[in-house]
């Protein structure tokens, strides 16, 4: 052994990010073509990119609503960042499963999943309310990370089962500095797991910028440490993010492996609702952020191509609004929760567990009706 | 037939698996090597590699992973190499492996089972030889066993990958080579169930894991100084079964409870104050703890002094008898 | 002056500081935002950015760069987010922080405070209001103390970082906006005593940190209707102060010992083991408790009925005197 | 922001390792030289190398032998790793730290720590016992990995303080999975922290080798990641080991920050005394590493060169048994350890702590004294 072959057997260099993200459409809309990355979108589902982003947009600015008129203890906006998750979870099929932090609205509104039941969450009716098993979109995942692992191991099952499936997990810039993405990675290349791990690098983690994150040339470099490729693409281009995914994850369902996407993007609200990044950022760099506005940008281009007239831009605002009401109604009639439900899900079989402590809870809910009807 | 604790562990998984193909095992060196202490032996022989695998060295990821295979649709059944080395798993373990059903209203179950070597006595070096029960058996959602006999080695192992919820199966290293009969089908007490192993009359003694050997010498060593010992084995840290452990406080008034664990936050903390408050009036004397310090477990020629054993079983018992 | 926890603790630190150029304060977001909850406002204007930094977003790389600055000389405040996000350095804390010293025949010592915002009753989402105090408290070489009053807040923090062994310092997050007289230079107790908050002469109440107010509120309360409560102040968890408890048990007779930790393995268990062993001549009635339940930490709008308020401890006092 | 530039502002391609690990020394001894890692040492220094070698390898196998007499618990023989460790420790300066896994014996012999000291981790009298501020020599670690995270505090302190020294960090293959050198090289990334986190590839974790470890090119290519230049040599050549060290620790101590530096040798023992290799590995897989034993390369390198005769070769083996009997006499004669110590250093102060447990094992120990004298 001593001075022997490296471990792989692929060229590293195949595995490094280009020297420049991917961009497919320019600010006005201008479309390039590139062939690596082609976008084998027909018109109806380029019009569905658009659709997904306005409805994710409506549901959001709907969301900071509620919390501002008490409905919701907080939420996390997505603002800004709609073309890198709809152009992402659009690149999966229905069969595949996304992993998402806390902060992925937009995947679920490409997902199809009830936005109503995933402010549950924040509302605190429940600590979640929709059914993973459904649309295949796990629940959100708070620690930092984490989900890499559970979309990594999902993988690996798939691929024990011969299921051409793949697992994609969302997480952030700051995430990456966290242990458990990083043995998420180091599993899914050695298993070949057909998972996607997709970075939006949205510049912060709260107050923390990226150049005290890491000290990474980009994000995508770190794919090459655990034998993967690493793509880079604009992540407020969705067409770029669409086709970059699509392309990885196509060769995972192949079997060829994992890979890791960069999408550069930005948060443009607080990090929070409870956040205030006027602590620590400036409103010039908010103000040159907003201007890269992915559903503007996308907007021009659908003109540009015919594929938008004001009659669909309507539409589609309306559908928004629908939805934006659906999950509005959800929130205000959400019954309050049973306490005694806290002793139900524990276990699956809590023999042995609750007997005494279920007791003392309902003592003390009889005297509080017996105060209330006294 | 006449096994070992460790071959009986080791049918337990066999059976399992071959019972049921969802039933996965993995973990660091289970694989080729049979585990470093070869409970995993021929497994991977008999079930293949993609079913009995080797992991890289990430804790971590092997309890993160056993999630998303339970979310697949997989049971695994995942090894920690030693108690001292699940720590970099401890957020997987506490934050979604506990919680995860709870936080989904029940429609995400994790049938994941972990085995983890556990306690001293074996001379080893540090990390290989603690005994971290409080921090699983205090995380609410975890289910925690430790067998104590042979029999329950193979029969705890079984229900524990059965058991549609996630169960640690802290395993008593130091007996994996105690020897017994194993007649299978094994017929014991549901999981979650204390038994009492050695009826007596003057003092309860309770011990789960490596100190049900130890529980059972020092009542035979009580015999001769005139005492009657009744030795129940907790078999399960959580849920603890209140009921079984207040009755033989009824019968005997006096408890002395033992475990390799550090003293302050043990589980016989746990016990003692259940048992002072519903069975206040049957107390002849307080609740007695037999137990390691509170200190790091020590270098291998000091562990004598630091582990519980016979004398200091029986000086508790002394002490409660003396009341 | 008046001022609120979270400012007197901000203040510690400051002095801390500024008394010793030593002393270096990091975390996630501590630095420009000044914490999630301002403890550390304007910290880093004042002793600049190679003393109050922002660090990248791995909890064990924080606790294990601040064992390695304590090695070089430092002493290092640390902060973890809060409760539910410490558990990624659970191994750099168990295994390293908490032992180092005892490995190293006392050569290396680590004067590292690690501040933890922790319980309930914010309103949080999910991991922001757990009580993991059981898993520090159980590790042998680290101390733990958590203040309930403001004037702790400021000394605590100062005689944590004074301190030469690793500290945990559970700062009750929701009251971080109690406000309360200090005035400095603070004379406290020491690190590791209890303190009598309110004399009495029926039950001891004993709690800390965030249920410190409850239980003087609850002291109050209990006047109405006739008892008289002593309320202890626990302060610190380990070492726990068995003396200043078993004093008060012995005027009263009667205990009951509240925190918001799920209840099986939690403190007040080690408590009641250790009362009803010291006491048992003295007791009334048993030990008993007002905690949260052994179920996951639950979602914003059910946390009234999970953690113990007024009702659950006055529940408890009845049920003693009614023995 | 959007598709803006990469975080960092070094080229990427300086971080990569070369296609080739760095080799000065062929099997026969003849030296190549490369003058981007030149040897800048005197002959004394030269046969210092090998002088640290042979004494490593003679306690080495001294403490397998005490291991088999019974006087020690367990052993973790670094047979066939002497280059990769002297090699790496020679590079530093003596105001340097070294934090070491559970094998670094001839790290520890380089650095002058005491080795009959190092074995009372093995024996069992106490958890370790030389002192870490002597040598700058932290304590064995044994949890994989978590060393390096000390490794980098450590330096980070020296980087707020402005003191030249530079740490070192010594892990192994498996180690690299873990999360903890992952933040590590984070956090040094961020700070450009003078730490050298040096991997010694010895191409097994117990019974795992390396492919199912990782799918990474080589474990060098990890460090780009983390913006820093990752090195590879054959860690077999104690001169290319030093110089891709010294290199390495010069860059750090100048201020620019870390580097991954990953050495290929192999294990050629077991595991520990207690690991059985053949139910993983084949007996011709270690007969043919057998072949590149780093220390007969360095002899005949040191032959050719004039620099060894027989005189001095019998010298060193001499020195290397008395430091082999002066390491059997220290385990032999160590006295055992008083039980009650066991209190002692748990804390600085411990008031409230053992009063009552110090009595119980006080109560104890005097019982066992009464049996004895009765
Ligand atoms: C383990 C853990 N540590 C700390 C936190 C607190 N926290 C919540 S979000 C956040 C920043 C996350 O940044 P990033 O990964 O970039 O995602 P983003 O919020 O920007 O989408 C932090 C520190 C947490 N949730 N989990
Ligand atoms: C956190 C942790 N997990 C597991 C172990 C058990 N263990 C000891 S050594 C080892 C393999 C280490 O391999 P490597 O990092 O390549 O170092 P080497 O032993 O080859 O020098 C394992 C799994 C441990 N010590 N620490
Ligand atoms: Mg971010
Ligand atoms: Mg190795």
């Amino acid at each position: 052994m001593g001075a022997s072959q490296p471990a792989g057997d692929v060229d590293p260099s195949t595995l490094l990010p280009p020297a420049e993200p991917v961009h497919l459409l320019d600010p006005d809309g201008t479309y390039h073509e590139d062939p690596d990355h082609p976008v084998d979108l027909d018109d109806d589902q380029l019009r569905m990119l658009y659709r997904h982003m306005v409805v994710t947009r409506k549901v959001d600015r709907e969301a900071i609503n509620l919390q501002r008129q008490g409905q919701l203890g907080v939420y996390a906006s997505l603002l800004g960042q709609e073309a890198a998750q709809v152009g992402g979870a659009f690149a999966l099929s229905e069969e595949d499963w996304v992993f998402p932090s806390y902060r992925e609205m937009g995947a679920a509104v490409t997902r199809g999943v009830d936005t109503g039941k995933m402010l549950h969450l924040f509302r605190g009716t429940w600590l979640s309310d929709h059914d993973p098993y459904e649309h295949h979109f796990a629940l959100y995942s708070i620690p930092i990370g984490t989900q890499a692992l559970h979309a990594a191991g999902f993988a690996m099952g798939a691929k024990f089962d011969d299921n051409p499936i793949v697992t994609m997990a969302y997480f952030g810039d700051g995430a990456t500095s966290e242990g458990d993405p990083h043995e998420a990675m180091t599993f899914a290349g050695v298993f070949k797991a057909p998972v996607v791990f997709f970075v939006q690098n949205n510049q912060w983690a709260i107050s923390v910028p990226l150049d005290q994150q890491t000290a990474a040339p980009t994000l995508a470099h770190k794919a090459v440490g655990y034998g993967m490729p690493g793509h880079h693409c604009d992540g407020n281009d969705v067409l770029a993010t669409y086709a970059v995914t699509r392309k990885a994850v196509d060769r995972a369902r192949s079997g060829a492996g994992p890979a890791l996407i960069e999408a550069l993007t930005y948060r443009m609200e607080a990090h929070t609702t409870s956040d205030d990044p006027s602590r620590y950022r400036t409103r010039q760099e908010e103000e040159e952020a907003a201007k890269t506005d992915p559903i503007v940008r996308y907007k021009l281009f659908l003109e540009k191509e015919g594929l938008l007239d004001a009659d669909l831009g309507e539409q589609v605002e309306a559908e928004a609004a629908a939805e934006a009401t659906r999950m509005r109604d959800e929130i205000y009639e959400a019954p309050h929760g049973d306490p005694m439900e806290l002793f139900e899900h524990v276990y699956v079989d809590d023999t042995g567990h609750f007997e005494r402590q279920r007791e003392v809870l309902a003592t003390e809910l009889a005297a509080r009706d017996g105060e209330v009807s006294a | 037939m006449t096994v070992t604790l460790a071959q009986a562990i080791n049918r337990g998984i066999h059976d399992a698996m071959e019972a049921d193909d969802r039933v996965l095992m993995f973990g660091e060196d289970v694989g080729k090597l049979g585990g470093v202490f070869r409970v995993t032996d021929t497994l991977q022989e008999t079930f293949g590699t993609d079913r009995v695998y080797d992991t890289p060295l990430a804790e971590s990821g092997i309890i993160g992973t056993a999630i998303g295979l339970a979310m697949y649709g997989f049971r695994p059944v995942a090894e920690m190499q030693f108690d001292g080395f699940a720590y970099p798993a401890f957020e997987q373990f506490t934050s979604h492996l506990a919680k995860m059903r709870n936080r989904s209203r029940g429609r995400v179950k994790l049938p994941v089972t972990v085995r983890i070597p556990f306690g001293g006595g074996i001379g080893a070096v540090e990390h290989h030889s603690e005994s971290p029960e409080t921090y699983w058996a205090h995380t609410a959602g975890l289910k925690v066993v430790s067998p104590g006999t042979v029999a329950d080695g193979y029969a705890m192992t079984r229900a524990a990958i059965a058991a549609d919820d996630p169960v640690i199966v802290l395993e008593p290293k130091r007996r994996y080579w105690m020897k017994d009969d194993l007649e299978l089908p094994v017929t014991t007490e549901p999981l979650h169930k204390a038994v009492v192993r050695r009826p007596g009359t003057d003092v309860t003694v309770v011990a789960y894991g490596p100190m049900l050997k130890t529980a059972m010498e020092a009542a035979d060593a009580a015999e001769e100084e005139g005492w009657s010992l009744e030795v129940v084995d907790l078999r399960s840290l959580s849920p603890i079964d209140t009921d079984t452990l207040v009755a033989s406080l009824q019968r005997t008034g006096r408890m002395v409870v033992v475990h390799e664990a550090a003293q302050s936050l043990g589980p016989a903390a746990e016990i003692a104050a259940r048992m002072q408050q519903e069975a206040f009036y049957h107390l002849e004397a307080p609740i007695l703890r037999a137990t390691g310090y509170d200190t790091p477990y020590p270098p291998a020629m000091l562990e004598e002094f630091w582990l519980p054993d016979v004398d200091r079983i029986l000086d508790r018992v002394e002490e409660a008898l003396d009341y």
